[in-house]
């Protein structure tokens, strides 16, 4: 019996030992895999993930605090990419952070804008013109359209519109007819 | 005597049925002058021009009208002499059916040519060509409207060959053939012009071998200028690739110019119409377009940019039965959206279609993994993988088989026995890819600016915070200075401030006096260069503001009240009492408001809220609200 | 010298650990939906299995049978496998952190994996020498990471298939693992591989 | 709304399936007229079954079931599984095989085009797994006439023994068994012919005829049956030069059992096998390999099917690293 226990802890004691010296000797530090992350959310630092910030929501999901499915502008697309390079099962958008929308522009309606400022310092990409008492607006290539700027307005004169598709950003639609005939189901 | 060239092959193509013979019959006529003409903004790959004129302006045939926009952008001319109806979006002769920004021009009839100077080629460098080239509005007229001037710039290498494409392998046009048969010279001449920007060493012909007329008209023309090549007839063997291919055997990956291999590759119809513009100085306003499909007379057209297709089409007098206009060949072209979309420098044939000529798709079937369509790929592609990925959805994989090398030629989708609509998946695939990149190169924009901004504000607070330290600091040694000696300035200076207590009360006290200085100091603002009837209105409000004004005392309190201190309950009543007085004042004196000119029962209605006021005023005032 | 081979070939495909054996299901079912994830498990799980075959062995030569506790010999080869799991681990982690994100869970599991235990056991049952038994083990690795890496390559092409509803997803990979050890049945048999 | 090309001028599926069918039909009369008209009742079993099961499979997913039954690709594959079963087995392990084959192995993932094993083979394997028993029953050439055939594929009794008899195959794996026996030999016994099988070879010539005809239809391309019947060639020729005694000569090998049908019919099957030429190339070669692998030494006496599956299995791995260079990837003449 005692020969058992000097044998078990013989084999523990040299393998603690390898583990100790492999632990130093393979140290890891920083983790690529967030700005990884980073590259695929749409930067349009809206928030509306929960985290104050693209950046901050990568980490999450990084550090596995965040699920993959938050990130409304990303839309569906942006979560099959980040399951694919995460290697986490696809999940729909959680309605709790909004609904996918087509693609819009923040629009500044010059006969009510005072000139307050609010929205520019509201917008994280920088993409309204104007200074204070002066007359504002917003650059549409720049606007990522996270709507940040239409709660601070004090006069309500920001409003969403969604861009229309140009002969240049026309898309082919997809082929697939849907083969199913409805309604003729198998009794 | 076709010089022994060693000729190579390309994999995969077909051979269709050329149906070209009814439309090379009779020469190339003239279409006459249309009343209106629409002339789209967006005529070459890349950027649209931007308009040089407005509406009712009146412009010369041939007169510049809309300037190129950067480098990859060719400018746009009037077709015609006339006046300018608008500039607006007009149905484009594109399959989307969307409008986009075109110049809609009526015709004068008299057809005044602006004034066109001749370019003196030996002397010009060849920069100055390429702009002028660029300013005549020069794009490759084969279908794919790359502008000319950029592919005019000799590679790395330098050029060896300048090819000129008569392959003209799509089924149903003739355009090329025609202009070969006829304006030979014209051609060769503009091939010897590229030749000459280039700095190529020789320039190669190349004809399929269905079109001998073509080939004897050239050579005539070309004697030792050219090689004059007879090309093997299969379809696609007019695309540049693979013409290239052909006569050099040279293979041009897709994503690398072929002037890093040192070749290049036009059509006819672009050297003809590099002659037009350096020789006679004129930019690119007609093309040579074939009319034919379900029409009774096939034939082609000198035709200008901007016609209706439905004017050109009538010339050949289409069957009843046409249901719809297809933009180029039966492979490559694009369904119009309606009969009124106008001819643009891309269209080289207009077909008439009918459910007979081109019967509708056949039901979609499963695809079998057969390798026909593998087989016929001239790109030596594997369709059946890019389709399996393309309908996943799965673009990334579909880009690893190079869904990008694809030429959208259509020759495995002719050979489906599935009768899978494989280009449409590639296109679509395509589309959305370029839709990513597009968002994608946003998004990075939006992060670096994002980050540019986070910066920018640390650097803000760092540098007030500096500010505000180095004025404590500032305020800290004036305190430590005034210690030892009385301020003789105004400053209020209280017995020695030893405390912080009285240290915050100086600091008070100086930003009391600083704001009071302030609007005295303030200039009006803006009020110098104003028209007269503004100067006029401020001094109506002027007057006003004195005529209400009661005791000077008052006014000026209130006019800084927003960071005046508060002197005492005392004061403040009076303060109530005359803003209440005022308020009485202001209502008696203001005009009343635009009541003139409004509607009887309106009239009616501010009269019975006038008796309703005057009954209120009867009764014992309210006790007045607290001030908020 | 053919009978080493006999027993790699043996061990890769006639008694392939997967589809014969039926062992090491879990990851086999839960890492194959990427093929660049499949090889990079497959490959860890090699580098385990073989290690864990030489150093049971000698552990069971040297330390067990003189001794006469053969009745330690499960919880011996356990914690030794669960060594070299760690130690492959914080390689990985070290050699390519995407890898490690991707394996996530599955890196650790290796040491549940019973291929991974399984092959040490049978092993000892067979009575083999050093070298046979890291050639055995090394045959069960290969056999194991070329089941994997065939099913991810399977299942990568069957992304894009219209599986009906209620099929989709680990049903129609079940479904395909059956029909693959049906195929590894033909192999049944070949008595000179036994 | 229809975009280019305008021109579809190719013939349906239903062309394609058509040619197979009608290539097999010299195979089918010779292997009647060697072994009596059950086969027949067999081929018409198995085609009923087979669009019963595709029309109750696509009208379960909803699809409208006109145009695929008219493709007629699943009576291709039940005339292939009709084909490969022993002529003599019940009708209910007929139906049984058609039903593995059309709804287990083509319509569990996603119907025509997207199964990734070929389904003939799939019910093959099933059915030999299942029932070696019933599957090792093959008749004798010419021993019976065709109502003893209807009776024992319809009826109850099986007294099998009296008609049925060892193929070339199954004689010559239990003959090398007996110490000292040699393939010479055994090769003259009755289940012996000239080449291969008596019999078989004349099946097997109809359907090499058969093959050589879709060849020539260019339905399927040289690739697989060339790469499949030289590798079978090869290697069972170098292993009966080495050891005449244990291995039987390559031409046996080729004409007996099901390797001129499969060679043909069945590896070509374009949904479940290779794509690149290449690719053809290297997935011919496997199976023969494999094929005679498990035929010298592996316990059944036809391992074509397990070849054909296990490389189906391959055949992702395999179209993935055959790609052919794409045009101006070659090298060619790039500076």
């Amino acid at each position: 019996m005692l020969s058992a226990l000097l044998v078990m802890t013989g084999i523990a004691l040299a393998i603690g030992a390898a583990l100790g010296y492999a632990a130093v000797r393979f140290r890891v530090e920083g983790d690529p895999l967030v700005e990884k992350i980073d590259a695929i959310l749409p930067q349009t630092q809206c928030g509306q993930c929960g985290y104050p910030g693209c950046k901050p929501y990568a980490q999450a999901i990084a550090g596995g605090e965040a699920e993959i499915n938050q990130c409304p502008p990303g839309g569906e697309e942006g979560i099959r990419k980040l399951a694919d390079l995460l290697g986490r099962e696809f999940k729909p958008l959680s309605e709790a952070h909004g609904v996918e929308k087509p693609k819009a522009v923040a629009v500044i309606d010059e006969q009510i804008c005072i000139g307050c400022t609010l929205c520019i310092q509201a917008c994280p990409v920088d993409a309204i013109v104007g200074a204070a008492k002066q007359m504002h607006t917003v650059v549409d290539k720049l606007c990522t359209g996270c709507e940040l700027c239409v709660a601070p307005c004090p006069v309500d004169c920001i409003s969403m519109v969604t861009q229309a598709e140009t002969v240049q950003t026309w898309k082919w639609r997809y082929p697939v007819v849907p083969l199913r005939v409805e309604g003729k189901r198998a009794a | 005597m076709t010089a022994l060239r060693k000729l190579f092959s390309f994999n995969g193509g077909i051979k269709p049925e050329p149906h070209k013979a009814a439309s090379t019959v009779e020469p190339i006529a003239v279409a006459p002058l249309p009343a209106r003409l629409v002339v789209p903004l967006w005529q070459s790959t890349g950027a649209a021009a931007l308009p040089l004129v407005q509406a009712g302006d009146r412009v010369l045939k041939g007169q510049r009208i809309g300037a190129a926009d950067g480098g990859l952008s060719v400018a746009v001319h009037a077709p015609t002499s006339g006046t300018v109806l608008q500039i607006g979006p007009q149905p484009m002769a594109h399959p989307s059916g969307l409008l986009a920004p075109a110049i809609v021009l009526a015709a004068d009839g008299e057809e005044r040519w602006a004034d066109l100077e001749p370019v003196n080629v030996a002397g010009t460098p060849p920069d100055a060509l390429r702009d002028l080239l660029r300013d005549a509005g020069i794009v490759g007229l084969g279908g794919a409207v790359f502008p000319s001037h950029q592919k005019l710039r000799p590679g790395p290498h330098g050029t060896r060959t300048l090819i000129i494409n008569g392959a003209e392998c799509e089924p149903f046009i003739t355009c090329d053939d025609m202009l070969m048969r006829e304006r030979a010279a014209g051609i060769l001449r503009g091939a010897a012009l590229m030749k000459h920007i280039l700095q190529a060493r020789e320039i190669v012909i190349g004809i399929e071998d269905n079109k001998p007329e073509a080939l004897a008209a050239m050579q005539a023309a070309a004697g030792s200028e050219a090689e004059v090549v007879a090309v093997p007839t299969r379809y696609p063997a007019g695309g540049a690739k693979q013409l290239i291919r052909v006569l050099t055997g040279i293979e041009v990956p897709h994503g690398r110019r072929s002037t890093d291999y040192g070749v290049q590759c036009f059509n006819v119809g672009t050297a003809f119409a590099v002659h037009q513009a350096l020789d006679l100085g004129r930019p690119l306003i007609s093309r040579v377009v074939t009319i034919a499909g379900n029409v009774a007379r096939p034939r082609n057209y000198d035709v200008l940019i901007g016609t209706a297709m439905r004017e050109v089409v009538a010339l050949a007098g289409p069957q009843p039965d046409t249901d719809r206009y297809i933009m180029g060949g039966p492979m490559m072209g694009l369904p119009m959206p309606d009969f009124d979309a106008p001819v643009v420098k891309a269209t080289n044939a207009i077909l008439a279609s009918s459910p007979a000529l081109f019967p509708p798709a056949p039901p979609e079937q499963p695809c079998i993994r057969c390798g026909d369509c593998a087989r016929a790929c001239p790109a030596d592609l594997q369709p059946l993988e890019l389709y399996w990925f393309s309908r996943a959805r799965n673009f990334g994989k579909a880009q690893e088989y190079h869904l990008f090398d694809c030429i959208e030629c259509g020759c495995c989708a002719y050979v489906c026995p599935a009768h899978i609509p494989l280009v449409d998946y590639y296109r679509y695939a395509k589309s959305e890819v370029w839709a990513h990149e597009r968002e994608k190169e946003a998004a990075d924009a939006a992060r670096q600016r994002f980050e540019f901004r986070n910066f920018r504000q640390e650097r803000e607070e760092s540098e007030k915070a500096a500010k505000l330290a180095a004025r404590n600091a500032a305020a800290a040694a004036a305190a430590r200075a005034s210690a030892d000696k009385p301020l003789p300035t105004g400053e209020p200076a209280d017995a020695a401030p030893s405390s912080t207590e009285d240290k915050k009360k100086a600091l008070i006290a100086a930003a009391l006096a600083r704001a009071q200085a302030q609007p005295a100091a303030a200039p009006p603002r803006n009020t110098d260069n104003l028209s007269a009837d503004t100067q006029a209105e401020i001094a109506a409000i002027e007057t006003r503001r004195q005529q209400v004004s009661p005791p000077a005392g008052d006014d000026a309190g209130e006019t800084s009240a927003t960071s005046a201190a508060a002197p005492g309950t005392a004061d403040k009543k009076a303060l109530i009492a005359a803003a209440m007085a005022r308020a009485q004042a202001q209502q008696a004196a203001a005009p009343p408001r635009n009541t003139d000119k409004l509607s009887p029962a309106t009239q009616a209605e501010i009269a019975a809220i006038e008796a309703r006021r005057q009954q209120a005023a009867s009764l014992p005032p309210a006790p007045p609200e607290p001030p908020k | 010298m053919s009978h080493y081979l006999f027993i790699v070939i043996g061990a890769v495909l006639v008694n392939n650990v997967v589809f014969v054996r039926i062992l090491g299901l879990c990851p086999f079912m839960g890492v194959s939906k990427k093929l660049e994830t499949a090889v990079g498990m497959g490959l860890a799980t090699a580098f385990v299995l073989t290690l864990g075959a030489g150093s049971s062995y000698l552990i069971d030569r040297y330390l067990l049978q003189p001794n006469d506790l053969a009745y330690l010999r499960t919880l011996s080869f356990i914690v030794v496998i669960a060594a070299i799991v760690q130690l492959t681990e914080l390689v990985i982690q070290k050699s390519s952190p995407l890898l490690h994100q991707v394996l996530g869970i599955y890196l650790p599991l290796i040491t549940t994996n019973c291929a991974v235990l399984g092959i040490p056991l049978l092993n000892v049952g067979m009575g083999h020498d050093l070298l046979e038994s890291l050639l055995f083990g090394f045959g069960s690795s290969a056999g194991f990471t070329l089941a994997l890496i065939l099913f991810a390559g399977l299942r990568e092409r069957l992304e894009g298939a219209d599986v009906p509803g209620p099929f989709k997803g680990t049903a129609i990979a079940m479904i395909t693992a059956a029909f693959m050890s049906l195929a590894f049945m033909g192999f049944a048999g070949l008595d000179r591989f036994r | 709304m229809m975009y280019s090309p305008f021109l579809r001028p190719a013939p349906g599926v239903r062309g394609v399936m058509l040619t197979v069918l009608l290539a097999l039909l010299p195979g089918i009369a010779t292997y009647a007229w060697q072994f009596g008209a059950g086969i027949l009742v067999n081929l018409l079993l198995a085609s009923c079954a087979a669009m019963a099961a595709e029309a109750a499979m696509l009208r379960l997913r909803g699809r409208a079931a006109g145009l695929a039954l008219g493709d007629l690709s699943a009576v291709v594959t039940a005339w292939l599984v009709a084909l490969s079963l022993p002529p003599l087995v019940p009708w209910w392990l007929t139906v049984l095989a058609v039903l593995i084959a059309i709804v287990a192995a083509k319509h569990l993932y996603g119907g025509l085009g997207q199964n990734p094993f070929n389904p003939a083979m799939a019910a093959y394997c099933a059915m030999m797994v299942a029932y070696p028993a019933l599957m090792s029953q093959w008749p004798a050439p010419g021993q019976l006439d065709f109502s003893a055939q209807l009776d024992l594929i319809l009826g109850g009794a099986r007294n099998i023994d009296a008609i049925s008899s060892a193929t070339a195959l199954d004689a010559l794996r239990t003959g090398l068994r007996a110490p000292g026996a040699t393939v010479d030999a055994l090769r003259q016994t009755p289940p012996f012919g000239f080449l291969g099988g008596s019999g078989w070879e004349w099946v097997g010539a109809a359907y090499l005829l058969g093959g050589l005809a879709l060849l020539a239809r260019r339905v399927i391309t040289w690739h697989m049956p060339l790469a499949f019947l030289l590798t079978l060639a090869a290697v069972s020729g170098t292993a009966w030069l080495i050891q005449p005694a244990q291995f039987a000569p390559p031409w046996f090998h080729i004409v007996s059992g099901g390797a001129l049908l499969a060679a043909f019919f069945i590896i070509t099957d374009p949904v479940s096998g290779a794509t690149t030429p290449r690719g053809k190339l290297i997935f011919g070669a496997g199976i023969a390999l494999v094929a005679w692998l498990i035929r010298s030494f592996g316990a059944y006496p036809e391992g074509l099917a397990f070849a054909v599956l296990l490389l189906n299995i391959c055949v992702p791995l395999i179209d993935m690293k055959t790609q052919p260079p794409v045009f101006g990837h070659r090298g060619g003449e790039s500076p």
